[in-house]
C-alpha cells in the first residue's frame, strides 16, 4: 500500500501547490498573488527573525484553543450521542448557538476575560467547540446497536461502554473532526489574533496586508500551510496508530 | 505582549508613584503618530506616567475593547462617538486628533473634477468618518447626495487593490493607504485637510475621564511635546520608527505627507454639529447630542 | 433456575407489529442444560436476547434464580449469532472482555485464558483482529470469551456452525468439561438434531413464527460417556427429526 | 422514542436558550449583552422593514455556496476515499490549502470575480468545501473492505460502487458534514458578506456592531440562530429519511 | 471449466506473512459441482474469494473458462460466509443487487424475483432491512440474490448453515432445481459431510493451515433422487466421515 513513503506524496503535493499558485501568479500578474519563488525567498530571510516566534505563539493558542474544545466536546459528544435525552435537551441549544458568529462574541469575551490570552484561546475554543460535538455526538449515533449486545449482556455501566466501545467506534469520526477543527482553528486566527498583540500568525498576516505587504502576507500564509500540515499528517499518524484495526 | 510599550522599564520615582497607568487604543493611522512618538521618546515617562498602547487591526475590535472597559481612552472619530453615546457607553471626546483622509481617483480615470464622479464607483466603508468624509467632499462640488455611486468596501487594503487595478473610480482612503495610492499613480481629488474637516478624536470612557484625571492631564503634556516634536523635526528622523511602530506600510517612506500635528484641542462645536446633522439625516441616531454631552473639555480647550 | 413464563415478544416495524414470540412459558433448573430446535425465524434468538437483558420490552415474565433479568447482578455469558466480537480489540482483548468488566478486582486468570485459547485452537492468533480470522475462528473466539467468564447463565446462538465436524466435537467437550466444573445453567440454539441430544438435558422445539413451545423433551442420554457412538443415540436423534418433521409441517 | 414530537424539545431548547442569555446580560449588565425581552421586541420591530430581506439574501448565499460545495466536495471526496492514488495525490493539497485563511484571498476574489454575488458565494464556497472533502473522505476511508465484496465479485464498475456503497455508506458521515458547513457557513457571514453589498445578515450584523447598536446586532444574531436552527432540523429530518436503515 | 494450479495464498499480517493456502491444484468441468470441507480456518473462503476475484494477489493460475478471473467479464454469484448484504438495502433491493449490476436491460425477471422470494420462504419480508431479519432468513436472501443471478460460476461459503434442518433440506432441493435449469459450475463450502455428499459431484478435502489439497473425491450418489434416504448415502458419509477424521488427525 505504501512503497513510496508518505514523504514522497507530501513533496508531490508542495510542488503541485507550488505550480498552482505559481501559474495563478503567472496569470494574474499583480502584487496581490506574488510568485512562489519571492514569497520563499521572503520566507526564508525572514523565518527566524519574525516568523518562528509568530507561529510559535499560535502554535500554543491552537493548540490550547483545540484542547478544550476536545476536553469538552468528546463528553459531551459521547452523552449526546448515547443517551437520547442528553441529545433531545442539548441538540437544540447546539443548533441555535452553533450558527453565531463568534466575532458578535467578541465584546463578551473581552469583557469577561481582557485581552489577553485567554480571550484567543476562548475565541478559538468556541469556533471549534461545536464541531467536535456534532462530529462526536453523530459518531457515536451511527455505531450499529448489535455492537452494544455484548457488553449489555455482562450488564456493563457506562464508563465501559465509553471505554470499550464509544470511543474506539466513534475515534475515526472525532479524528476527522479534530482535522476540520485544527484546520478551521488556523484559518480564523486572521481574527482570534489581531486584539491586544503583536504575536501570532494571525496578527503578522493582517499586519502585513495592512501594510500592504503581500511578499510576507504570503510568506505568513506559508508559515501557517506549513503548520497545518503538520498538524494534519499528525493526526494521519495517530490514525494508523489508534485505528489500526481498520487498515488491515 | 504589552501593545507598544516598547522595551522601557517602569519608571519607579517617588514624585510620580501615584499615577496609575493610562491604556491606550491606537490604529494604523496618521492620528496615532503623536502617541507613537510621546512613547518612544520617553515623553510619557517624563510626565511620570506609564501608558500602555494597544494596536488594534479594526475598528469594531478597537471599539469592543473599550465598551468592555480593557481600554481607558483610543483613538476614535466623533461618529463612533455619538453611536457610542447612542448604544449606551459612557464615554466622552477630550480633544481631537489629526488625521487625514483622502478621495483618490485610479490612474486610468480621465477625472478632472468631482464632478466627473457622477455615477461611477467609489469605494468607502459605510456608516463611517470614511463615508462622512466622502459626502462632503461631494457636496462641496455640488454633486447631489446620490450623486456618485458608493461601493462598499470595508476592508482598507481590499479598497486600495480594488482601486489601484482599476475595479473602482475612486475611494477614500485614509493615511497612510491613501499616500500608497496616490504613489502608485492615483490621483488624489479631495482630502479631508483641504475641506478643513476633522474629524478624528480622542476618546475616554467616563470612568478615566473621573478617575484618571491626573494621568490624562500628564498624557496631553506629553502628547504637545510630541506634536513639537513633530513640527520641528523631518520627517525622515521617524519615518522608519512609524513604520515600525504604527503598521504603516514600508512604502510610504518618501511619499508620505503627514498632516500639520495640533496641539490638542478640543473640537469645534460647528464640527460636532456637521457630524449629528449627518448622522440623523441618514437616521443612524436618533437623538441629536449636544455639545456639552459629548465633548468634556477639563483637558483642553 | 430459569422461569420463562407467558413471554411474547414483538418486534415494532415501522407500519406494523410482527410478533416473533408467543406465549413462552418454560423452566429451566439450576445448572441444567437445554437445547433450542426451531425452524429459522421462529424468534429463537430474541429469547435468548430476552434472556441476555438486551430485549427489556416483552410481555410476561422472565425470571433467573428468582430475579428479573439484570445483567448487572447476574453474571451473563452470551453468544450471539454473529459472535459479537468488537472489532477494535485484538484477539487476546475481545476473550478477556467478559472477565474484564464482570471480575474487576480478580484478574489471575491469565493461565485460564492461555489454557482456553489452547483448547479452543486459537494460539497464535491472540494479536489479530477479528476481522483477520476466519469465519470458524472468530466462533471460537466467541465461545472462549463465554467460557472464560464461567458465567451462571450461559446463553448460545447456534455456537458451533461455523466449525468443521471435528473441530465441533471437540469445542462441545470443551464445553462439557466446563459445564462439568462450574455446573452453568446453559441454553444453547441449535439446528443440529445430533447436537441438541449431544447437549441438551432438555429439548425444546419450537414451532414457526410466531415462536410457540411445541414439545419439551426430557432427554435421558445426556451426559453419558461416549453415548455419540451408540445405537440409542442414533434412533433418539431420527425419532426427534421425525417428530420435527411432523410438527413443522402442520 | 419520541413520544413528545421534536417540536417539544426545540421549545425547551430555545427556552434554556434565553434563559441562559437573560442569566449573562443580568450579570453583565453593560449594552454589551442586551436582556433578551428587548432584543425580542426589537426583533420583532425590525422584522419585516429590514431582517426579512436580509435574511432571504444571506440565505440564498448559504444554499448556493453550500451546493458548490457539496457539488465539487463529495465527488473529490468520494475519489480520495476509494482510491487511495487520489488521496495521495490530493490529500497533501488539501492539507496544505485548508488551513489558508480566506481573509487572505479575499483581495484577489475581489478582483477576479468583482463585488457581486459570485465573490460571496465563492468565498463561501471556499470556506466549507475542505469541510466537505475531508469528511467524505474519511467517510469513504472507514468503510469495512467486506462491504464491497458482493459488488467486487459482481465485477461492479465505479459508478455501481458510488451508488450502491459509497453514497449510502457515507451518507451519515456526509450530513454530519453538511451541517459542520451549514453552520460554518452561516457563522462567517459576518465577514463574507461585508463587501459590495448592502444586503445580508452579516452586512447586517457588522453595521449595527458599528453603529455600537447591539440591540439590532443581537436581533440579526437571533435571525441566525433561527436560520440556523431551521436548517440543522432539516438535514435531522432528511438524516431520517436518507438513513432509514441507520434508525431501526 | 474451472482450472486451479499451484495456487498459493498468502495473508501480509503486520509482522508476518501466514500462508493460507499452498500449491492448490483443482480442476472442474463445466457445470460440475463440487463441495469442498475442509477444518475450520484451512482456507476455504479464502479460496472461494480468489475464484469469486476478491483476492487479487496469488501465486499460481487461476481460469475460468480459460480466462483468468475477471468478475466484469465473468457473471459469479458469490454467497460471502456473512451473507454479503448491504446493510442500507431492503431486502427487495438486496435480492435484486446482483441482476441490477449484472443484466443492466434485462430488467423482466420480477417474477422470477417474486418465486425465489417464495421458494425461499421470505415473502413478506421485501421491504425490511437486513439488520430486521433473523440470521437464516439474512442467509436465504444471500441465496436468493446468487440463484436469481442465473451466474456461470456459483460460490457458496457455508450457505446453509443458519438453516434449520428442513429448510436446509428445501432449499438445497431448490438449489438443485437451479443448478440442473441453468447448469451452474458451483463450489460450495460446507461442514456437512451428508450436504457434501448430496450437492457434490466432486467432494475435495482440505488440509489444516496452510490448506492443501489432501483428497479428491468422484461422489457417484450425486444427483440420485431421493438418494438421502438411502443406504448407499448414510455408508459414504460414513466412509466419508472416517477418511477425514484420519486425514486431520495427521
Ligand atoms: N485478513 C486476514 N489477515 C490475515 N490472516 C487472515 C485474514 N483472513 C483470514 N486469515 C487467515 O487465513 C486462514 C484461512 O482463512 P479462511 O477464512 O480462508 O478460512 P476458512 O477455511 O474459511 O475457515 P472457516 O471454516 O473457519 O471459515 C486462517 O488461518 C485465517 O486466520
Ligand atoms: N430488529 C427486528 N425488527 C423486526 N423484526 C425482527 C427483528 N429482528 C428479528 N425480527 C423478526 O423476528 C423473528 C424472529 O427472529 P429471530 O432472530 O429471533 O429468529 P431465529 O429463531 O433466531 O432465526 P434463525 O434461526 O434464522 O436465526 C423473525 O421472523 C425476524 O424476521
Ligand atoms: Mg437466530
Ligand atoms: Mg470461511
Amino acid at each position: 500500500m505504501r512503497k513510496k513513503g508518505p514523504g514522497v506524496w507530501y513533496l508531490y503535493g508542495t510542488v503541485i501547490f507550488f505550480v498552482l499558485w505559481q501559474a495563478a501568479a503567472y496569470w494574474v500578474a499583480l502584487p496581490i498573488i506574488p510568485p512562489p519563488a519571492a514569497v520563499m525567498a521572503n520566507f526564508i530571510e525572514i523565518f527566524v527573525s519574525q516568523i518562528a516566534v509568530h507561529g510559535f505563539y499560535s502554535l500554543w493558542r491552537i493548540l490550547a484553543g483545540v484542547f478544550f474544545a476536545v476536553l469538552i466536546g468528546i463528553p459531551l459528544g459521547l452523552c449526546m450521542g448515547y443517551f437520547s435525552g442528553w441529545d433531545k435537551l442539548f441538540s437544540p441549544l447546539v443548533y441555535l448557538t452553533y450558527p453565531i458568529p463568534k466575532i458578535a462574541l467578541l465584546p463578551v469575551v473581552m469583557l469577561v476575560f481582557g485581552l489577553g490570552e485567554m480571550s484567543k484561546i476562548l475565541m478559538i475554543f468556541l469556533i471549534i467547540v461545536f464541531q467536535v460535538i456534532v462530529a462526536v455526538r453523530d459518531g457515536v449515533k451511527s455505531i450499529p446497536k448489535e455492537t452494544y449486545y455484548p457488553l449489555y449482556s455482562l450488564g456493563a455501566g457506562f464508563p465501559d461502554i465509553v471505554r470499550d466501545i464509544l470511543i474506539p467506534a466513534s475515534m475515526p469520526k472525532f479524528l476527522t473532526a479534530l482535522r476540520v477543527a485544527m484546520a478551521t482553528a488556523i484559518s480564523v486566527l486572521f481574527f482570534t489574533e489581531t486584539f491586544g498583540t503583536q504575536y501570532g500568525m494571525g496578527y503578522f498576516i493582517m499586519d502585513a496586508w495592512l501594510r500592504v505587504n503581500y511578499l510576507e502576507m504570503y510568506s505568513g500564509i506559508v508559515a501557517l500551510s506549513s503548520i497545518g500540515l503538520t498538524l494534519f499528517s499528525t493526526i494521519d499518524y495517530l490514525e494508523r496508530k489508534l485505528c489500526k484495526w481498520q487498515y488491515q | 505582549l504589552t501593545g507598544c510599550t516598547g522595551n522601557k522599564t517602569e519608571d519607579t520615582s517617588p514624585k510620580h508613584s501615584q499615577l496609575q497607568g493610562l491604556t491606550i487604543g491606537l490604529m494604523p493611522d496618521v492620528d496615532s503618530i503623536p502617541f507613537i512618538i510621546a512613547q518612544e521618546k520617553g515623553y510619557f515617562k517624563e510626565e511620570g506616567l506609564t501608558v500602555t498602547l494597544k494596536s488594534f487591526k479594526s475598528a469594531m475590535e478597537r471599539d469592543s475593547a473599550l465598551q468592555s472597559g480593557n481600554l481607558d481612552g483610543t483613538i476614535s472619530d466623533m461618529l463612533a462617538e455619538a453611536f457610542a453615546k447612542a448604544g449606551g457607553f459612557d464615554t466622552v471626546i477630550t480633544s481631537l486628533t489629526t488625521g487625514s483622509y483622502k478621495m483618490v481617483v485610479n490612474k486610468n480615470e480621465t477625472v478632472a473634477s468631482i464632478k466627473d464622479l457622477q455615477g461611477k464607483d467609489v469605494a468607502v466603508s459605510k456608516n463611517t468618518v470614511i463615508e462622512y468624509v466622502t459626502d462632503k467632499i461631494a457636496d462641496e462640488s455640488g454633486l447631489p447626495a446620490n450623486g456618485i455611486n458608493k461601493v462598499v468596501i470595508p476592508q482598507i487594503p481590499a479598497r486600495l487593490e480594488m482601486l489601484q487595478n482599476g475595479k473602482i473610480a475612486a475611494a477614500t482612503l485614509p493615511e497612510p493607504l491613501a499616500s500608497v495610492a496616490i504613489k502608485n499613480g492615483g490621483k488624489l481629488v479631495n482630502s479631508s485637510d483641504r475641506l478643513g474637516i476633522n474629524p478624528g478624536v480622542l476618546l475616554f470612557t467616563a470612568k478615566a475621564v473621573n478617575g484618571k484625571e491626573q494621568e490624562i492631564h500628564a498624557m496631553y503634556r506629553a502628547y504637545n511635546k510630541a506634536v513639537d516634536y513633530l513640527a520641528k523635526e523631518p520627517l525622515e528622523n521617524y519615518i522608519d520608527l512609524v513604520i515600525a511602530k504604527g503598521g504603516f506600510p514600508q512604502d510610504v517612506k518618501g511619499a508620505l505627507v503627514l498632516p500639520q500635528y495640533k496641539k490638542a484641542v478640543a473640537p469645534d462645536p460647528k464640527d460636532i454639529d456637521a457630524v449629528m446633522t449627518w448622522l440623523q439625516a441618514r437616521q443612524l441616531i436618533k437623538n441629536k447630542y449636544s455639545y456639552s454631552e459629548l465633548v468634556d473639555t477639563r483637558f483642553v480647550r | 433456575m430459569i422461569r420463562i413464563k407467558n413471554l411474547s415478544v414483538a418486534y415494532e416495524d415501522r407500519n406494523s407489529n410482527n410478533m416473533a414470540l408467543k406465549d413462552i412459558t418454560l423452566e429451566l433448573a439450576a445448572g441444567e442444560t437445554c437445547a433450542i430446535i426451531g425452524p429459522s425465524g421462529c424468534g429463537k434468538s430474541t429469547l435468548l436476547k430476552v434472556l441476555a437483558g438486551i430485549i427489556k420490552k416483552f410481555e410476561g415474565t422472565v425470571e433467573i434464580n428468582g430475579q428479573a433479568v439484570r445483567p448487572q447482578k447476574q453474571k451473563i455469558g452470551f453468544i450471539p449469532q454473529n459472535y459479537g466480537l468488537l472489532p477494535w480489540k485484538t484477539i487476546y482483548e475481545n476473550i478477556r472482555l467478559g472477565v474484564k468488566i464482570k471480575n474487576k478486582q480478580a484478574s489471575d486468570n491469565r493461565q485460564n485464558q492461555a489454557a482456553m485459547v489452547q483448547l479452543l485452537g486459537l494460539d497464535g492468533l491472540e494479536h489479530r483482529y477479528p476481522g483477520e480470522l476466519s469465519g470458524g475462528q472468530q466462533q471460537r473466539v466467541a465461545l472462549a470469551r463465554a467460557f472464560l467468564l464461567q458465567p451462571d447463565l450461559l446463553l448460545m446462538d447456534e455456537p458451533f456452525s461455523a466449525l468443521d465436524a471435528m473441530t465441533r466435537e471437540e469445542i462441545q467437550n470443551v464445553f462439557l468439561q466446563v459445564w462439568r466444573k462450574h455446573s452453568v445453567s446453559t441454553i444453547l440454539v441449535t439446528h443440529h438434531v445430533e447436537e441438541a441430544v449431544y447437549l441438551g438435558r432438555k429439548i425444546v422445539i419450537l414451532s414457526a413464527t410466531p415462536g410457540r413451545v411445541s414439545k419439551i423433551i426430557d432427554n435421558p442420554l445426556f451426559g453419558i460417556e461416549g453415548v455419540r457412538n451408540q445405537q440409542d443415540f442414533f434412533r433418539l436423534s431420527i425419532e426427534l427429526r421425525k417428530m420435527i418433521k411432523e410438527d413443522w409441517s402442520k
